[in-house]
């Protein structure tokens, strides 16, 4: 296939066409808007789908494409000095871009119906085009400098769109508190890329790969630390922020004041995906950083927390929110434990099913016109397809065998496990392996809690079930959820439903998701022997024969230490069989303690009481940040600042400098009355004098100036004549 | 000298031979002689022609608008009434010379002449047959189009010179309208000679070898749509109807030629006749295959010279009574829809035009329509 | 013989027709004098072979050209002044009447003599070809010429006249809300 | 063929008629009229030794782009003076003393 901007670039340009079309639309033809929208996100899916196609014929781990060009070029004789911009797909960016079209493209279908008769409709659509165009170009980047912009672009949409119904306060402060949160993590990401251009010189991935395999980083030093670590871990910080990791994950919750088709784009299936992408990329760096004991123990706590607060939250969108994070930090834990293909993959099934939640959460919310799932109840019977779609993702997200979640989550899982029990490496990992599996208990709990008390048992509010109507099946309300839930099979994901190959669905192919995803450590020389290659307009063709489709081989998608074939399948063999105890008996519990009212669910929650207090003020986090750093720490720091510039400075210095200038300023009053204006004055005269005879001259009448035109070219001439 | 009328004759045996044996005889070339005197009978031939055939053209509008308005028109001098051009050209001779008072008399005098002259001047190069040109300049078209403008100075200044407000305003909109239409043929005719290659009448000609299909006008769409442009921009330029708003007889008397009696009344009428002549016969020379017997037949013979000259008459002649026919079909228009058919429609219609014969030079290799269908 | 009843008329005609244009008191009938300038200019084109130029003089300054100054007299009421403002002490008298006719004169007079005594020496150096060309047809080679070595030019003055076009046609347009 | 001369001194006659209208007339188009006169005089020149000195044809191009320049000058000319006339009432050259002093 052609790779060349026709081709690749209207991925990114589409949705971003289209943003700048629906900018002069907004006005001229507002019921255009979401049209436009649509249009473009659905041409990038197309174009996305076909690079995707191209991939999948290649079937290769080495296949990627790198093409660039040049922004700038300040070389100056040896100093090289190019800024190069560039597209940069491998197998990982195009299931990416086809994920983040595909779930877009519903997503946005799914808000002409949930937005509908909003005041600000227009402008909704006008924020997720711009977004969905920033977080195709990110993946698009070969670099990180334009993945940072971005990123910031990102960010900024985000702020726009929790903030989007910015009558209510509490969305006004959390788009604020979520922008500034992520800019803790983002002004880190920024040191860490400079830090890369300082050792390497260059921010693109190939050329920070070859630098890794060549040993850049070795020997230096940065603040006492390595600078591989310290470089890995700013870039880290970025995935911290973004990603919504423990200690700042603080702002993911409350963006639940967004829309929530806007929740579903950003804050479940594509932003916060970035970060985990962006840790991805930058794997070997984390891996050379020595970092992976740091990311497996903020996965796994992050994972364990977040798990717990969801299960006392009563709004449907808070629980999904907290499940966000916990699934995200399940993400970084198999970063941690180099579970680099099990990561990415659950990056993919659960921004499917995540957004799938979000969008059937969104159904119900519409149709129920409330958020708090003790007034639902028993909607089964009235939103069947919302109720098949969201059932389909629970269990997703539950980790029940056949569905997505089980394939991704339980590999991450068996790796812990892995890393903890059998690598040998002593009790390190010990703890994350134990949050993570505690985390494996939680969620199915909380998820079919949240399940059983929306959909299941009797109305609990007669009202509210009165308002809700029966669904139809509709083109833009459901069939967007139905699609989604239909990708929850792990069929899709794995033709092995445990991960080594029983079903063979996909002729050779049922492991693609294996094949294709290889940590960029295990392929490391690839990068040096394919050359790059400019950005053409058009043309672009790239050379495929080099390529060698790779056949099945048994990979464990693990990347990280110790690598021991035997042991690993075991520990995958027992952790699967360990989830799927945990899950049955997780299920049992809720159902016991929801359905069956076996158990009184308050009971427990006094057992816990303590425990349940600190959730309830969500370990304390927001307090620590807004009381006690906030308000005890930068206020009082602020107020000391401000006491220096008034007190000190002002007093001091600026009205010490006003009594020099005040001498200095009758000094050169007399100098300017007695010199200046002397000879301004003589000056004046002089001009009078010689004024009054130019001024025949300077009639105004322009037949004069032809006349001494004339006369100065006569006498020019006579001059030159004689 | 040999692009003159002369050039043509001289290409013969028998009259280069003619020439020589006087020459020799009376000790003096006389092939110079030939050319300046074969000019001026040209010249003078052609003048009488079309001053009679101006004259013809007001018999013939009289006849032709009787006819349509069913009545029977002037049928007293002579059979049909064919003499009467000559009894009315009589009657201006012999009336009084009356000059308004506080009248230009310079401008006055001049203006009648200033058309005459621009009128007159383009038969220098306007192709009745293949010997019967005065001149076959390289230039031609553009000659004409650049001596044909002083027929509006002189519109102009004989609005101006009556001191009349009816003829100082029929003489603005006569020159306004004038100055405007130039730009519409002038866009129309530079198509012909984009896709020609020449500016001389000749070559143009030349290249249409007779049979219609072959005529500019079914060169190409753009051609097809060009030829009605410069038909109607020509129609604006002789201030013809519906386009006679300088001489519009509702509302300005007479327009520029108000005041005017006599011999210089006219020759305004003279001039206005003939110029339907000009436009009609530059219309055919361009897009309607001039001269041209079918298949250049006898191409460059002395014996095809009346075949041609009447093939050339009977096309013109044929505009010439669709002019009549439109001036009394059509109502005059509004000076403001006249600039609006101008400004509007008929420029961008004419530039559209050129550049799409632009394109089909490019495109077809300047195939015309036909060939493109057969070949 | 052809040549020298073209050239003498024709130069006989343009200076003619430019005194005339100097002498005459009525504008309109100035401007018919400059365009009998004109013409006699092109005929003056034409003895020296630029067919096309002469041409294109004709097209340009009657049709276009002389048309315009006519209408712009037309439009501002054709009359000529004499002088309304005249200060005896002004060392430069102002002109519209006779006595200025003889100043204009005079300072033309002037100009002509010193130019004339500094280019006498530029064009007693110059070198007249020995045999002048004969008339050939010009279209073709000016056709190419412009759009191969002059061609900057050429664009440049059709941007010039869009630029006229335009500007003329924004100055000229009386201002809303003005007058009414 | 008469000598360049004879040209030269028509074009500087012309010149010259037209330098004194210039300063002679009061009316502005009157003015531009002059101004034709100067430019067509230069024209003329180049004309003139294009056929007599350089024998090529770019002494017609430089007319040619002189008769452009006239055009484009008389049309903007003319703007101004009718713009004046709406404002000033007149077309009187020493009313154009805006700029005085």
């Amino acid at each position: 296939m052609n790779y060349s901007v026709l081709t690749v670039a209207p991925i990114f340009l589409a949705p971003l066409l289209a943003f700048a079309l629906n900018c002069i639309l907004i006005k001229k033809a507002p019921k255009l808007v979401d049209k436009v929208s649509v249009a473009g996100v659905v041409i990038a899916f197309f174009f996305a789908f076909r690079i995707f196609i191209d991939f999948m014929g290649v079937y290769s781990s080495d296949y990627y494409i790198h093409k660039f060009f040049t922004l700038f070029d300040l070389s100056h004789g040896a100093d090289e000095f190019k800024m190069n911009l560039g597209i940069y797909i491998d197998n990982m960016s195009a299931i990416m871009l086809l994920m983040v079209t595909g779930v877009a493209s519903l997503i946005h279908i799914f808000s002409t119906w949930y937005m509908k008769g909003d005041v600000r409709y227009e402008r909704f659509f006008l924020y997720l085009s711009l977004f969905t165009s920033a977080m195709l170009g990110l993946v698009l980047s070969d670099n990180l400098l334009s993945i940072f912009i971005f990123w910031e672009l990102m960010g900024f949409c985000s702020y726009s769109l929790i903030g989007f119904y910015f009558e209510k306060e509490e969305a006004g402060n959390a788009s604020m508190k979520a922008f500034m949160t992520t800019r803790v993590g983002d002004v880190f990401f920024l040191l860490g890329v400079v830090a890369i251009w300082h050792t390497v010189g260059s921010v693109n991935f190939t050329d920070i790969y070859a630098a890794i395999s060549e040993g850049a980083f070795q020997g230096q030093m940065v603040l006492g630390i390595s600078l591989a670590t310290f470089a890995g871990f700013c870039i880290f910080c970025g995935t911290i922020g973004k990603s919504a990791q423990f200690p700042l994950q603080v702002w993911l919750p409350d963006a639940m004041m967004g829309p929530t088709p806007c929740s579903a784009l950003i804050h479940a299936a594509t932003m916060v995906a970035a970060g985990v992408y962006l840790s991805l990329r930058m794997y070997p760096l984390i891996q050379l950083g020595e970092l992976n004991v740091l990311v497996a123990y903020i996965g796994g706590i992050t994972a364990f927390g977040a798990a717990t607060i969801a299960i006392i939250q009563t709004d449907i969108k808070a629980v999904l929110a907290y499940s966000t994070i916990s699934q995200l930090g399940y993400m970084v834990l198999g970063i941690g434990v180099g579970s680099y293909n099990a990561a990415f993959m659950h990056l993919i099934t659960h921004a499917v099913f995540k957004a799938c939640l979000f969008l059937a959460a969104g159904s119900v919310i519409h149709s129920v016109h409330t958020q708090e799932m003790p007034k639902m109840g028993g909607l089964k019977n009235k939103l069947k397809f919302t109720w098949i779609a969201m059932w389909c993702c629970t269990l997703a997200i539950s980790g029940v065998p056949f569905f997505s979640g089980f394939v991704s989550k339980d590999r991450i899982l068996g790796d812990a496990l892995y890393v903890a029990l059998h690598a040998g490496l002593g009790a390190t990992y010990t703890i994350p392996a134990i949050l993570g599996f505690i985390g494996a208990f939680l969620t199915p709990f909380y998820m079919c809690r949240m399940m059983f008390l929306t959909f299941h048992g009797k109305p609990k509010d007669k009202h509210v079930y009165d308002h809700c109507h029966d669904e139809k099946l509709k083109i833009n309300q459901n069939v967007p959820l139905l699609i989604l839930a239909v990708f929850t099979f792990g069929i899709f994901f794995s033709g092995s439903l445990t991960g080594q190959g029983i079903v063979k669905v996909f002729s050779n192919k049922y492991e693609w998701f294996k094949v294709l995803v290889t940590s960029p450590t295990e392929e490391m020389h690839r990068f040096r022997t394919y050359e790059k290659q400019p950005l053409e307009l058009s043309g672009g063709e790239v050379d495929r024969s080099q390529f060698e489709t790779s056949q099945y081989l048994i990979q464990s998608g693990y990347a990280g230490p110790n690598y021991d074939h035997e042991k690993l399948h075991h520990a995958h063999v027992e952790g699967a069989f360990a989830s799927f105890v945990i899950v049955f008996f997780s299920i049992l519990l809720a159902a016991l303690m929801y359905i069956f009212k076996f158990i009184d669910p308050a009971k427990p929650k006094r057992f816990f009481a303590p425990w349940v207090r600190a959730i309830d003020n969500k370990y304390y986090m927001d307090w620590l940040y807004i009381d006690v750093i906030i308000k005890k720490g930068l206020l009082v720091f602020n107020k000391a600042l401000a006491w220096f510039d008034m007190g000190v400075f002002d007093r001091y210095a600026v009205d010490g400098w006003e009594k020099v200038a005040r001498v200095t300023y009758k000094a050169s009053n007399w100098i300017d009355r007695e010199v200046v204006d002397r000879s301004v004055d003589g000056t004046g005269f002089t001009a009078r004098v010689l004024n009054t005879g130019l001024r025949a001259i300077q009639s105004g009448y322009i037949q004069r100036y032809l006349i001494v035109l004339v006369a100065g070219i006569v006498l020019a001439s006579i001059y030159f004549g004689f | 000298m040999e692009n003159t009328i002369g050039g043509f004759f001289l290409k013969f045996d028998f009259i280069k031979n003619a020439i020589a044996s006087g020459s020799s005889a009376i000790g003096f070339d006389l092939t110079m002689l030939f050319y300046i005197m074969m000019f001026l009978v040209g010249a003078v031939a052609i003048t009488a022609l079309l001053a009679t055939v101006g004259g013809l053209g007001t018999y013939a509008e009289r006849k032709i608008s009787a006819d349509i308005q069913a009545r029977i028109g002037p049928n007293r001098v002579g059979p049909f009434g064919i003499l009467q051009f000559l009894a009315d050209g009589i009657k201006m001779m012999t009336k009084e010379d009356i000059m308004p008072s506080g009248a230009d008399k310079f401008l006055f005098y001049l203006a009648p002449f200033l058309c005459i002259f621009g009128v007159f001047s383009t038969f220098a190069v306007i192709p009745f047959s293949e010997g019967l040109q005065l001149t076959n300049l390289d230039i031609g078209i553009f000659y004409l189009i650049a001596i044909a403008s002083l027929v509006g100075v002189g519109i102009f200044l004989g609005g101006y010179a009556s001191n009349s407000k009816w003829s100082l305003l029929g003489g603005m909109r006569g020159a306004a309208q004038i100055i405007s239409y130039e730009i519409p043929v002038t866009i129309s005719i530079m198509s012909i000679v984009l896709l020609s290659g020449t500016l001389s009448f000749t070559e143009v000609i030349n290249m249409q070898s007779g049979f219609p299909h072959n005529w500019f006008i079914f060169h190409n769409p753009f051609t097809f749509i060009g030829f009605f442009v410069l038909f109607i921009a020509g129609l604006a330029e002789t201030n013809r109807a519906p386009f006679d708003l300088p001489e519009a007889e509702s509302e300005l008397v007479s327009g520029y030629h108000t005041e005017y009696t006599g011999i210089r009344f006219g020759l305004f009428a003279l001039a206005e006749y003939i110029e339907i002549f000009v436009v009609s016969g530059v219309s055919v020379s361009l897009f309607l295959g001039g001269y041209n017997l079918p298949g250049h037949f006898l191409h460059g013979t002395l014996g095809a010279q009346p075949l041609q000259f009447a093939i050339f008459m009977g096309k013109t002649f044929f505009l010439y009574y669709v002019v009549i026919w439109i001036r009394w079909t059509f109502p005059r228009l509004r000076a403001d829809h006249l600039m609006t058919i101008c400004w509007k429609y008929l420029t961008p219609i004419a530039i559209f035009n050129l550049i799409g014969c632009a394109f089909w030079m490019v495109l077809f290799n300047g195939k015309s329509f036909y060939d493109l269908l057969m070949h | 013989m052809y040549y020298w009843i073209l050239f003498l008329t024709s130069a006989l005609l343009t200076i003619g027709s430019s005194v005339l244009m100097l002498w005459t008191k009525n504008l309109i009938h100035s401007c018919i004098f400059l365009l009998g300038s004109l013409i006699g200019i092109a005929g003056l084109y034409l003895s020296l072979g630029a067919d096309f130029v002469a041409v294109t003089q004709i097209m340009v300054y009657v049709g276009g050209i002389v048309i315009l100054m006519l209408f712009a007299m037309m439009l501002t009421g054709g009359k000529d002044f004499v002088s309304k403002r005249q200060k005896i002490l002004d060392l430069i008298p102002l002109m519209g009447n006779k006595k200025s006719l003889i100043w204009a004169s005079l300072v033309a007079f002037v100009f002509l003599l010193s130019q004339a005594l500094l280019l006498m020496k530029i064009f007693s150096s110059v070198k007249v070809l020995d045999e002048v060309s004969a008339y050939s047809p010009s279209v073709e080679k000016i056709g190419e010429l412009l759009i191969t070595s002059h061609e900057l030019a050429f664009e440049l003055s059709s941007v010039l006249l869009l630029g006229a076009l335009v500007g003329a046609a924004i100055i000229a347009r009386p201002k809303k809300g003005r007058g009414n | 063929m008469a000598p360049l001369s004879a040209y030269l001194s028509i074009s500087a006659f012309l010149f010259v008629t037209g330098l004194a209208i210039m300063i002679y007339r009061k009316n502005i188009i009157a003015i531009l009229l002059g101004i034709e006169l100067i430019l067509n005089s230069a024209a003329l020149n180049f004309v003139a030794y294009s056929k007599y000195v350089t024998g090529d044809l770019d002494g017609h191009i430089f007319s040619l782009f002189i008769i452009v320049v006239a055009a484009a000058e008389a049309a903007v000319g003319l703007a101004i003076v009718i713009r004046f006339f709406q404002l000033k009432e007149t077309i009187h050259i020493d009313e154009a003393i805006e700029l005085r002093n």
